[in-house]
């Protein structure tokens, strides 16, 4: 398992939202160790139907807790703040699950993240899961059982399906980390394919991509030059029409770049297996722990 | 001189809100970037107001590329010529985008052409200048194009840079680091996904100047950028009438040519349906993605528009809930379905609630398909029944 | 109810740019701070411009502080008391600043009085919120002061720290640092020494309002800060007069009691010559800053400012020529003696161009000092002799 | 010798203006490498009267000289701007000469060179010079001539005051720092206070202070516990009046605090030895090295 364990410590920023506070008790029954809530001028209140604690500034959570993660669900206009508050305040993984923070604050939130080293994941992203210990955003953990297989994902429910498949193939997953959709984000295929590489709990990494960018060619590059455990990939968009935005900020083929096929194609080079259907994912999963077996 | 039309393609270039260049031209005025005087007329009457000398250029304002190739910049040595033009560019659709207004300048005697825009680098997670001392041609296949990351807090040093290495010197080398440093600025303050320069131009008298402008505004920031108020609208009429519609209701909707509707929770998801079909033998009418945390009501919403579509003989709805509740969806479907029980319908549900909403349905006639592949393939062989 | 005038000294407090309060709260007001509605005014008939309820609080605008002790500040509970209070308030001279306007305000309902300021922590190297939950005090003693450093790029979290470490909760903590996010913002925008709200009070219908305020605007800043063009001369009106032409001049003059006029180049030289003249047992009759790179005519216009003040028996010019050269000192010198031959000098001369400047000072009858302390005792023992 | 010596390569920042042209020709007169100017839109020209090349951007110069020091002369608005563009270009010790820069600035330019933890110097300051080697700055060099007395100085023409009586007596300097006169600065007493201690060539030091803030009582305290050198110190403002600026940006006597007397107070306190006039300075000086010399 990477980033987060059972042992993991984590605030909830706007957790007093609906949003917020409903992934709260959804992270808690999970069994996620949530120490506290963080809403300015909602200090000394409890998360709504929890009792966990809520803190005016994450300073004050972090000092009271011991907290070293936090999971951001604030308004898009507010995250910047928020992150860089969070960031300031000592705490080394950030989980941002807002959708539709401007790219500009996005930018920044990412420069303060890399100036002090510290992980961010998002935003516009499911969080980040470790089944059977824990689980640090949006993802439906019923879903998910415990096993040998990492999971990094662009997408959200995408990846919901293919954890499904693979979790129906009994082929439990050592963590799943959503890296988001939004075209500039804290943390990159890369850092996430080292982690796996280097964790003893993962034998086969599940990549999940989609048209627009070139992050899963160079992810493709990376795997090939630094990650010698099996991958297996799926790229969402072989038949998206060039020039429009498919949901995602991200998901776009511009000037015929970022295609499926480009991305399908780097994978193949670097000797990664691309499936075409979710169940195909957890197949070549499944076929490559055999193999691996027999070495 | 070559007209330049091409620009960089930013992410999400087709639906953030793109602005006409003479939007873009007063911004760039605003922030202290020179362009050529002009005026801005929709009928000939309007000529009388030009207080410049001939010969004019005549731009069609329109908000697709490819104009100087499809005529619609046309230049004007009198007043008879002029008039002449103004109707016939009116009149032009260029590129399914219908002309808005005409932008009447002076003709710029230019002695060299280049090309400055700021954007976001997704690779890099910072904006970035993008720029060519030799513009003037396509500029993705140019040669000479440099970029410079641009880093945060900002300072002005950076716009010296990439002047310096696009070759510049001397006080050209600050005029552009000068017009550099404000075309970051409005990018930042404004919230734009793009700000282009193309041409920027060196007049025979040694001013630099914007002959032309692009620029798209971020949707996600439209709610804190007070001045595009009301805008949007106006810069959706290019888009198809289902589509805009979605986009007001917060869905996104892209038609296509097929005829199954497919609708999920999720763009990751629905691209992958959308796959799914078509490896499966069936053709997607649309992509449209109800958001990852989608109510009744949205659903309700997307499921009617999808509905609208003539075209669609099947709809196929995909939810694996996380966010979204499946009991919710299922609420939207009983009241679609007692306003349309005709409507050929494949549902797969699957997620938090499942149980609720199995119950709810019961009675509904649907069959729910807990499993994505059967569902594609029961919405693709409906697909190909006769009606 | 206690009026608060004290505030944090700020450094160069004295000399930077110090705001009427009217000036301070129209400000406050731009950015976004609440402030008392109000009026200014000069003559009693204007009181019929009032438009709000009675009692008023009148206060009289001055630059100095200590307004509240003098009686600078009353209240009105009717427009005939009022009235009879007007003229005499501004006939007030207080701390030797007269009134300059009074700022008439209905007299608020506080429920609490509270301390907050931005300023620049020199010892930190970077900007600083002061605050206290208590106000209503002399602040420089209060207890419950607390501090917190500003980073670079400013983020709202900060002043929500503050706001806590204040030990405030609930919505008065979004109120106050809502607060202090501006007046940073403020402070950094325009400039400023000092930004201060004293008291920052709660009603009694639990608005938090700027009651009174300081800001001090530095003067390095005046050049960029269009808003303030033309502000300095009316804010140096309490000033004496051969200091403000001094200001106006770009030197630093500060006029003392003694009758040795002194004039170096550099501040901390021209406070260790002042320093020397009193260990030598003679007495400083100004601090004059020449500046490090004086040339012959800011030289001459300090020896002339000097020269101007009738208390001064012997002029002590002390140059250690570093960029300062000696030769543009003598030429200043040569042109001063032509005009006042019988003037009592004493100069010191020593550095860069010394030899050109000795001898172009050969014929003027002023004997040359290379040194300093023997300088220092000929003007003491000068400034004692009867003339 | 400190921070600089006879190898070091150095940049002038505005070296085609008036004063920055003047002084550029005044150290390459007293033997420092100035191996470029750097003045946007003046690249390719010479700084005049000399041979030294002029460069549109810092980069440009560092990359073509190897520089690695640069000494600002750019007009006070236009600072901030210079020196990050130093400090971003990899210089490792930055000399802000520059008078009037708005204090949200400097603070700004500190926030930066602490970040990348370079050694800034001033602003408002006469700059550093280690006799014999090397001038960066605008500080006289015939004043100064090599020796074991270390100086550090807010003040710039008083520094030269007691450097010539120190010259005069004999007593000549490792280095001399002007740190610079305003509230707000890169380096303050405790740095120099350091590298001081720390260097061979350094036996006695020399600190140079006025009234205002609180930096001088703050050395004191500093040197009492990390210095173990002799030190003497000279406070000017003795005779100065409280509220009024004395000149400096940061030389007032602010609420009764930063009095010369406080200061000297805490000066005796820590054991250092307090000189009334500059001549003083040196004769304190030359009295502590014979004991040294006797130790």
């Amino acid at each position: 398992m990477i980033f987060v364990n059972k042992n993991t410590k984590v605030l909830v920023q706007g957790a007093t939202g609906k949003m917020g506070a409903a992934h709260t008790k959804r992270m808690i029954a999970y069994g996620t160790q949530v120490v506290g809530g963080v809403t300015p001028g909602k200090g000394g209140t409890l998360v709504p139907d929890t009792k966990i604690k809520v803190y005016d500034t994450v300073k004050e959570a972090k000092d009271a807790t011991g907290a070293t993660c936090s999971v951001l669900f604030v308004p898009p206009y507010l995250a910047l703040d928020a992150g860089v508050e969070a960031i300031e305040a000592g705490i080394s993984l950030l989980v941002v699950i807002t959708e539709g923070i401007p790219p500009q604050d996005t930018a920044k939130l990412v420069s303060y993240a890399r100036l002090k080293g510290i992980r961010m994941i998002g935003p516009n992203c499911p969080g980040v899961i470790t089944p059977g210990e824990t689980l640090l955003g949006i993802l439906p953990g019923m879903i998910f059982k415990p096993g040998p297989v990492g999971m990094v994902s662009r997408s959200g429910t995408l990846t919901y399906e293919i954890a499904l498949a693979l979790t129906d193939a009994d082929q439990g997953q050592s963590t799943c980390v959503g890296i988001g959709g939004d075209p500039v984000k804290g943390m990159e295929y890369p850092e996430v394919l080292t982690a796996f590489n280097n964790d003893n709990d993962t034998e086969v990494i599940v990549l999940i991509g989609e048209i627009g960018g070139n992050a899963e060619e160079e992810a493709a590059q990376f795997v090939k030059q630094n990650v010698n455990k099996p991958v297996v990939a799926y790229i969402a968009g072989q038949t998206a029409p060039p020039g429009k935005r498919m949901g995602h900020a991200g998901a776009i083929i511009s000037g015929g770049k970022g295609t499926a096929e480009s991305k399908m194609q780097a994978m193949r080079e670097a000797g990664i297996e691309v499936a075409l259907t979710p169940s195909e994912v957890a197949e070549k999963v499944k076929k490559l722990r055999t193999q691996l077996v027999k070495k | 001189m070559q007209m330049v039309t091409s620009h960089i393609e930013s992410d999400g270039a087709e639906t953030n809100m793109n602005l006409y260049e003479w939007e873009a031209k007063r911004i760039f005025a605003d922030w202290g970037i020179s362009v050529p005087q002009s005026i801005r007329i929709t009928r000939e009457e309007e000529l009388s107001k030009v207080n410049f000398d001939f010969p004019l250029t005549i731009k069609c304002q329109v908000l697709s590329g490819g104009r100087g190739k499809a005529g619609g910049i046309q230049f004007a040595k009198d007043l008879k010529e002029a008039q002449s033009l103004v109707g016939k560019l009116m009149a032009m659709t260029i590129g399914g985008s219908k002309t808005e207004s005409l932008l009447i300048e002076p003709k710029v005697a230019i002695k060299h052409e280049m090309y400055l825009s700021v954007t976001m680098d997704r690779a890099r997670g910072c904006p970035v200048y993008i720029a060519a001392k030799e513009g003037g041609i396509e500029i993705e296949s140019n040669k000479s194009i440099i970029t410079e990351p641009i880093p945060y807090p900002f300072q002005p040093y950076v716009a010296r840079n990439l002047a310096k290495k696009m070759g510049l010197s001397g006080a050209l080398l600050n005029k552009v680091a000068s017009i550099a440093e404000r075309l970051y600025k409005l990018f930042d303050q404004l919230d734009l996904d793009l700000a282009e320069i193309n041409p920027l131009v060196i007049t025979q008298s040694d001013e630099v100047i914007a002959l032309d402008g692009k620029i798209i505004v971020n949707d996600d920031a439209l709610g804190r950028q007070k001045m595009f108020d009301g805008w949007q609208e106006k810069h959706m009429a290019d888009l198809p009438e289902r589509e805009r519609k979605a986009k007001k209701q917060g869905l996104n909707l892209v038609e296509l040519d097929g005829n199954i509707g497919i609708i999920c929770n999720g763009a990751g998801l629905t691209m992958a349906t959308m796959d799914m079909v078509k490896n499966f033998g069936g053709n997607p009418g649309n992509f449209l993605d109800a958001g990852g945390g989608s109510d009744q009501e949205k659903t309700l919403a997307a499921i009617e528009l999808v509905n609208e579509n003539p075209n669609v003989k099947v709809i196929l709805l995909n939810i694996l809930g996380g966010i979204t509740a499946c009991d919710e969806v299922a609420h939207a479907l009983v009241e679609f379905m007692k306003k349309n029980p005709k409507r050929s319908m494949v549902v797969r549900l699957r997620g938090n609630n499942q149980d609720k909403a199995e119950k709810m349905l019961a009675d509904s006639g649907l069959k729910l398909f807990p499993d994505l592949e059967n569902a594609v393939k029961e919405a693709v062989s409906k697909s190909k029944v006769a009606v």
